[in-house]
């Protein structure tokens, strides 16, 4: 631990879910992160509802990495199947705290590490009567001797406590009261043996513990969507029911009670999209939340959306594929399929937050970028930023006005002879709509879509068609440097990095240890599709250019090699993680250096499987 | 030029007013039919074009939203899924007055699952099922809605048991289920009428042959077949709320159903009773038309009562692009007392 | 007209469908085919039953062409709302045939055009009493005329007549008159002054006239198909309905009447794919029939089907998209889309088949790919291939029994102590399957679309799910060279051409036009994605290879781009077609033109649109 | 060590080969009593496990084929599809026991229309929907079998319609229809043994709590609502075939039903009348339940005579995979044959 107040801390607690140990997890952060240090919790649960394994991640840095670390340095195993395995994700001279009626851990020969058993289940007995109650408890004391163990305050507790217990403070006692068992028990039966240990920091003020679901929840009410659509999914559907309880509480009418929202669970997701298209159509900001099935369910629609020139917003919260996958594990696997979604030709914007807050205002940009367009308009986040806590500066309320795109109402086809839904008198490839129920004679057209001409009309003409479909295509054009710039940190140095989404996180931290160990390199941060043209000097601007992405086929590498061009497609190298946990940074640094020191000869876009940690 | 007075409905709008583009379906084509009763429906009905929303999915049937109204904006989806756009659409805006046409194919084989959730929800639309046992459009191939031991023009028989449109309906609790036949103009015209008039889902399983795939002899969607085998329930008027009852009708034989924007239909019975507001009363109707192979029909079940979709979710009035950003951001402090409570 | 016996004639007859046209234009193309002319038919019909626009072109070529030509020699014009706008169709110097009753045709001033006026109604009134048949026969009347223009002898007509009539020989008479009617009039009324004529040739013998999806379902019947799921759509249909004919013509049993194939109209293409998917799970060869929408609508069960590893054959005759697009026209659309259909990673093998005989031969073999690689196959055909009529070498019977790739039974279970399903036995990455209903103990395990190890067990360890999609990778590895090979026509010369499925044909002919304008090129037809690795060594061998498409995005070209990888992707110039029309020559050679005599700076992987004709 | 008997049906197996996999259901769950009841049924029944597919979509109720015979092949499908995986794999052999296992949201929401068809297509196959009117595996959202005014744990309360799932399926003209309580083996497992007999769909729409999402008070699918208003048509027995009569009991109140393999249900009534040979009676039935907020069990309709998907498309018996090349091509004489005739 070189400099003073250097902190990099991995806890990883196996405990079964549905036993109310993420409460127990959820005290323990906010402890944490009360004291001022930057904390980094993954949840890694099961598909399931109750009573199978699931392991919960607690990195502390004082850097305040967000991405995850693999090894733990202090083990709490409360889980017994999983027992022995679990060993294997202690780091060397870890710690491990157990429950004691398993049985001391086989352990390979003279690995230093500290054991402290604990008879969690009996101090839980003898102090709960309640089963199910002692059940959940018993989590919270491993939270009582992790705090023992690794210095944390009560007053930190006491802050997690009211502030996890917010709603119903009357549970905070019997809380406290377990976490003090634990500690207690520490006290008088065992000795701390090892050197773990949090010394407060004053890293975390200001600073907020948020997930991307939640975050996203938000920017779509401040985004004005008045239709949500949806059909529950993993790991998705919190994002809607964060976006129904805002609608809940901040989009009822006092007076009349009127909801100014529609909030609507489909039978499925090909009637949710069909949803979506239908209020877009209307004129309302409509929305759908979903997961990889429900992006195939939904490609009809989607190409319907497209030819017709429907705006609406479509949010993948990626998870595991192919088909069911493992829904509770994250990837980004969707990135291909989701941009040119549907039969014939068609291609579509696609948003790629990075942090919680970029999930909040993609969301709230996207009602905008969909009603200029007028298309559909993909938010690809994933399971690690929707579902997982994380630290966030807080969220700007937004600095702009809704931009309803190009509208025409009757005050406006008061003052024209025509009007023809599709035709580009702009010439930026997007015409002006009008929207059902406008009170003049030249409002109604008729969209289908079958081939039409820019009247609106059915047509079947050959050159009618290719116009359109030229017309689309220039579309996007537009559409292409109006989406989210990259966000680029160049210092001229030969090597560069390109990611997008969740991957921040590991590549920031990669690029310390990288610079620490002489490799310093850019990075250059994809937040949309279609690339923006300033990829191409980047890219331009490096030897090499790492394409960082989390699935088997590198599937941003192979866009990148369409749309930057064979001359600069030769500069891409593809690294692929996809093992459904979060990218860790050591793993990407061990792919980049393996690349680095590997011989000239290789060819360099053909890096096998890639990283799999 | 001298002045031409052309006839106006209350809105003071034309016959033609409601006219759409030439059709381009089959001559003879019963959906052609029903074009025509729609319009004078619309028409009667003084129904504003500008309000109104034509929905449809894809077919024969459903392209026939381009031949009426050509002034009130249409929504062309696709297969099947006309359901599930009409939904969206009447979410955002409650005010527009929704006319979905389909095909029996397009409701009851694809867009079944769709079908059955829209009643469900009671979703503010009339929807028309313009039923010919048939895919049209595709050339001839038999629909969900083919009668077991019908017969294709190339001999093939449908083994299969038929989905009947009307029976589902009532069955899933819809809130107004009527069947009717595209040569019935009268009655057709009221159905239609008291359908515009009902809030929630009104649902017409319209007999329609199709006269190139479907209309010979051992086909049950045939004009013969439904000539010779219509059973009619009730006669049909509609009154509007405005106007006083004038027509004076020998009790008994006579009901009123009040929809729900106070006009009314009234059915006079026709040989056997059928009060169309027992549901268990037009299951049966329809399962003993079901054996004895006759077509059953008039208004078969009703309930004006039933909240829509758009009232069970408390939307406001107004459509929903209409609300600014004043009206659907938090405000500054409520968003820095949310950011607040979640830090 | 250069060398003896050279022939070259583009016919267009514009008439209304429904209308009993079509069977005149077969009468026609079958009568100068029978001439031993080599013919290539295209019917432009409407989507819409009755009474709308409908073109047919007829070409006949010494050379044997089977690519249409845009501009037609003679013009028959018997629809009046389409007579002005079909005179641009006219070459200069061309013929027209038109009903009198619409009066003189605008021509442009001194236009050489040959006029031909018939009163083609009063000629049938006069002699057809019955409406319906009158409409029918009228257009029987002007292949009359035609013949007598051309020169077809009543010979060839007569055969035309039995052959088109074989399974109603009392239509022929009827038929007989009205042909005569139109070469009595146009003989006793006008007299020629144009100089088209058609000589007889010996081009056709042993020949035959079929449409691509006539010969698919004998492909599927004689691949052993024993399930079909379908659901109508347009072009698709007629290849269920022909499978369906053949099935009851020769699978029914004739002692017990037994049936031995099940063919289903489903209620949707998901139902249908369901359905593949369940019947060959159970050990049938299933397949389903549909175009672009279908596609779209059975992305989430193709993708169930690549990762729980099941056999299925997969037609897609495509359409103009995108959504309903123009479903009578016709394109290379779904190419990119079909390939990795659903979401998450995954990958599919691609039949391409460029001529009727190969919709034979690959729908044969796609049922043994199927069941080798137990994946869902698919066979990309398009409308110009499926519906027109095409001459075509008679189809060889297959010389192989099926294939049923690695099925184990009871008898080899006996022998085993552990089977296991997912287990890469033999190092190819495919597996061995049983079927359900195996009498033995160990046969059994569980399908899913959720992620498995080798003994197919749930899991979510991320080591065993890459190890899966790691081995999935692989298995597609040994499909590639499996696949149909590349048909490659190389004489070293520096340019290349590389094309697939229905744009073969204008391929051919281009090729002569350029090599007769000095423009030599070598030409690879691609049969098969993933592309075969012999494909790199074509590109490596030229300089430049123009890639040939029939949609707007140069799907092919980006495939290729990122399956060749960059150094060979440079080399790669993108011609793409896209109207919905088949593919013309002429647009081929001037595109090639167009860039081979371009400024050297222009880059030559950013043609514009492309040919759109 | 001493040979111990253990216990074996007429098949010779004993009840732990019809087990499977421990449960990782929530303990109480209905489905872990419906997966006892299952294995009960089959043991009893002599199940060739050979010869059982067990069939399901997606949610924690699909997941219970895992959970019973592990000596059986099984196929879990995408969300709400079963029904048309089931359908291909019985055309290809039908011979096999279809067993399927599904959800309430898995059948009613997103599978709806292909549940539908299924029963249409009258696929032989024992079909039973887990019904707790909420989607288990995604935490707990309302299903379309929620009953309108059902409340949620966190309050929210149903607004729509119900999809009766039995109802329905006789509407449908579904050939066996029968409903049942996951806590009532004595019912279920006679029902499930009719089922597997039965030559066609058999729905069984078995209620069965969901205690972590959907078992507190103001739902209408817990255990205590179930409890409260369940109303029994019929004290049932399954006969085997071979079996003959031993009961005896007092004419009139008993009445049997043959099934397809020559086995019985016998049906004691139980307060009212039920024919479930009258279709309208079964519908009546139901919709007097749907009314009073009984949930009506037993054998609701059976049609023993309606033909299944594969007789109705005149299949082989045996399997279409052990059809050979000789007898699904064409001879080579055929083959030339049918050129000459393209030619
Ligand atoms: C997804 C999809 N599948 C198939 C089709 C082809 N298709 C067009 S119309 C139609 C059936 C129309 O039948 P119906 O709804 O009864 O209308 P009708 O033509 O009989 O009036 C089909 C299958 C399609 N357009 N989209
Ligand atoms: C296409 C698709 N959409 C959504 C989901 C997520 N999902 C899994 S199970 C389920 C609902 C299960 O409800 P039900 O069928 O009633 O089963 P239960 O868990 O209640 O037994 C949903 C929506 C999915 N797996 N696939
Ligand atoms: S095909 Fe049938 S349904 Fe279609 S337009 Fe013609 S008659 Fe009408
Ligand atoms: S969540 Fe409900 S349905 Fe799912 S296993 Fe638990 S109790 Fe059963
Ligand atoms: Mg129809
Ligand atoms: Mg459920």
């Amino acid at each position: 631990m070189a400099e003073p107040g250097f902190i990099d801390l991995n806890l990883v607690a196996s405990t079964v879910n549905g036993s109310g140990s993420q409460s127990a997890n959820l005290v323990l952060t906010r402890a944490v992160f009360a004291m001022g240090i930057p904390v980094a919790p993954k949840n890694l649960f099961p598909s399931n509802i109750e009573g199978l394994p699931t392991w919960f991640y607690l990195r502390a840095t004082s850097k305040g990495y967000r991405a995850g670390r693999r090894r733990a340095d202090l083990l709490v195993a409360l889980d017994r199947p999983t027992f022995q395995a679990d060993l294997a994700k202690l780091e060397p001279g870890g710690v491990l705290v157990y429950e004691e009626a398993f049985g001391p851990p086989q352990l390979e020969e003279g690995l230093p590490i500290h054991l402290y058993p604990v008879p969690f289940g009996k101090l839980a007995k003898a102090s709960v009567p309640d089963p199910d109650l002692r059940k959940y408890l018993t989590n919270l004391i491993y939270v009582g001797v992790v705090a023992e163990i690794l210095g944390v305050p009560d007053a930190a507790l006491e802050a997690a406590l009211t502030q996890q217990f917010r709603s119903k403070p009357k549970a905070i006692a019997a809380n406290r009261e377990a976490i003090a068992l634990g500690r207690d028990y520490f006290r008088t039966n065992l000795t701390k043996t090892d050197l773990l240990t949090l010394n407060p920091l004053d890293r975390t003020s200001g600073q907020l513990l948020l997930d991307g679901n939640q975050t996203a929840a938000l920017g779509a009410i401040m985004g004005g969507c008045t239709v949500l659509a949806w059909y529950p999914i993993t790991p998705s559907s919190s994002l809607a029911e964060h976006v129904i309880a805002l609608a809940d509480r901040y989009r009822i009418d006092p007076e009349t009670g009127e909801r100014r929202i529609a909030t609507i669970q489909a039978e499925d997701e090909l009637a949710a999209a069909g949803m979506v298209l239908g209020a877009g159509w209307a004129g309302a900001r409509a929305m759908t939340t979903t997961s990889g099935p429900g992006i195939s369910l939904m490609a009809e629609f989607v190409g319907l959306g497209y030819y017709a020139e429907i705006p609406g917003v479509f949010v993948d919260i990626q998870r595991v594929g192919p088909s069911t996958g493992l829904p509770t594990r994250t990837m980004q696997g969707d990135i291909s399929f989701a941009y040119t979604l549907s039969h014939g030709d068609t291609r579509h914007p696609v948003l790629l937050p990075g942090t919680v807050r970029e999930c909040y205002e993609f969301l709230e940009q996207a009602f905008d970028l969909a009603e200029q367009l007028q298309t559909p308009v993909f938010v690809l986040s994933d399971l690690d930023l929707g579902m997982n806590l994380w630290m966030t500066e807080p969220l700007p309320y937004p600095d702009q006005d809704f931009d309803r795109g190009k509208v025409l109402h009757k005050e406006e086809l008061d003052r024209m002879v025509r009007f023809e839904r599709y035709r580009d008198v702009d010439g930026d490839g997007v015409p002006w709509r009008t929207v059902p129920g406008t009170e003049h004679p030249l409002a109604a057209y008729f969209t289908r879509g079958s081939g039409h001409d820019e009247a609106a009309r059915y047509t079947e003409s050959e050159e009618t068609y290719t116009r359109v479909m030229d017309r689309l295509a220039r579309k996007l054009e537009t559409g292409r440097d109006r989406l989210p710039a990259p966000i680029v940190d160049e210092q001229a140095n030969g090597l560069g990095i390109l990611a997008y989404g969740s991957s921040h996180h590991a590549v920031v931290e990669a690029r310390d240890i990288l610079a620490a160990g002489g490799l310093a390199t850019d990075y250059l941060r994809l937040r949309a599709l279609p690339v923006a043209s300033s990829v191409a000097d980047f890219v331009a601007g490096h030897s090499r250019v790492y394409v960082v992405e989390q699935n088997r086929d590198g599937q941003m590498q192979q866009i990148l090699q369409v749309e930057l061009g064979a001359q600069l497609a030769a500069r891409l190298v593809s690294i692929r993680h996809y093992d459904g946990l979060p990218l860790f940074a050591a793993d990407l640094v061990e792919a980049i250096r393996q690349q680095e020191f590997a011989a000239e000869g290789a060819p360099r876009t053909h890096v096998a499987a890639g990283v799999t940690g | 030029m001298a002045a031409i007075t052309v006839k106006t409905n209350p809105r003071g709008l034309s016959r033609d007013d409601y006219k759409g583009l030439a059709t381009t379906l089959c001559a003879g084509c019963g959906h052609n039919s029903i074009t025509n009763h729609i319009v004078k429906a619309l028409y009667d009905h003084g129904v504003d074009p500008f309000r109104l929303a034509k929905m449809s999915g894809i077919g024969c049937s459903s392209k026939a939203t381009a031949y009426f109204v050509e002034r009130a904006h249409a929504f062309n989806a696709v297969h099947g899924r006309m359901p599930a756009v009409t939904t969206g659409a009447a979410l955002a805006d409650r005010e527009l007055l929704f006319l979905g046409i389909s095909g029996d194919g397009d409701t009851a084989s694809i867009g079944l699952g769709q079908f059955c959730h829209l009643l469900r929800r009671n979703v503010d639309c009339t929807y028309v099922v313009e039923n010919n046992g048939v895919y049209g459009l595709t050339k001839g191939q038999f629909s969900a809605t083919a009668d077991p031991g019908s017969v294709l023009r190339k001999g093939a028989v449908n083994q299969l048991e038929t989905i009947d449109i009307a029976g589902l309906a009532v069955q899933l609790g819809a809130s107004f289920v009527a069947r009717s036949f595209s040569g019935d103009g009268p009655q057709l015209v009221p159905l239609l009428r008291a359908a515009l008039s009902h809030r929630g889902t009104a649902v017409l399983d319209v007999i329609s042959p199709c006269v190139t795939f479907n209309d010979h002899e051992g086909s049950t969607k045939s004009y013969q077949y439904v000539k010779e085998h219509e059973l009619i329930l009730q006669d049909l008027d509609f009154i509007p709320q405005q106007a006083e009852v004038e027509v004076s009708y020998d009790e008994g034989t006579a009901t009123e159903v009040e929809l729900h924007d106070g006009s009314h239909l009234r059915l006079r019975k026709l040989g056997r009773d059928h009060n169309p507001q027992d549901r268990l009363e037009a299951l049966r109707v329809i399962d003993e038309g079901r054996r004895s192979g006759e077509v059953v029909t008039g208004l078969l079940y009703v309930n004006p009562e039933l909240p829509d979709l758009c009232s069970a979710q408390h939307l406001p009035r107004i459509p929903l692009r209409d609300l600014d950003a004043s009206q659907l951001r938090l405000t500054r402090d409520q968003f820095a007392a949310l950011l607040e409570e979640w830090s």
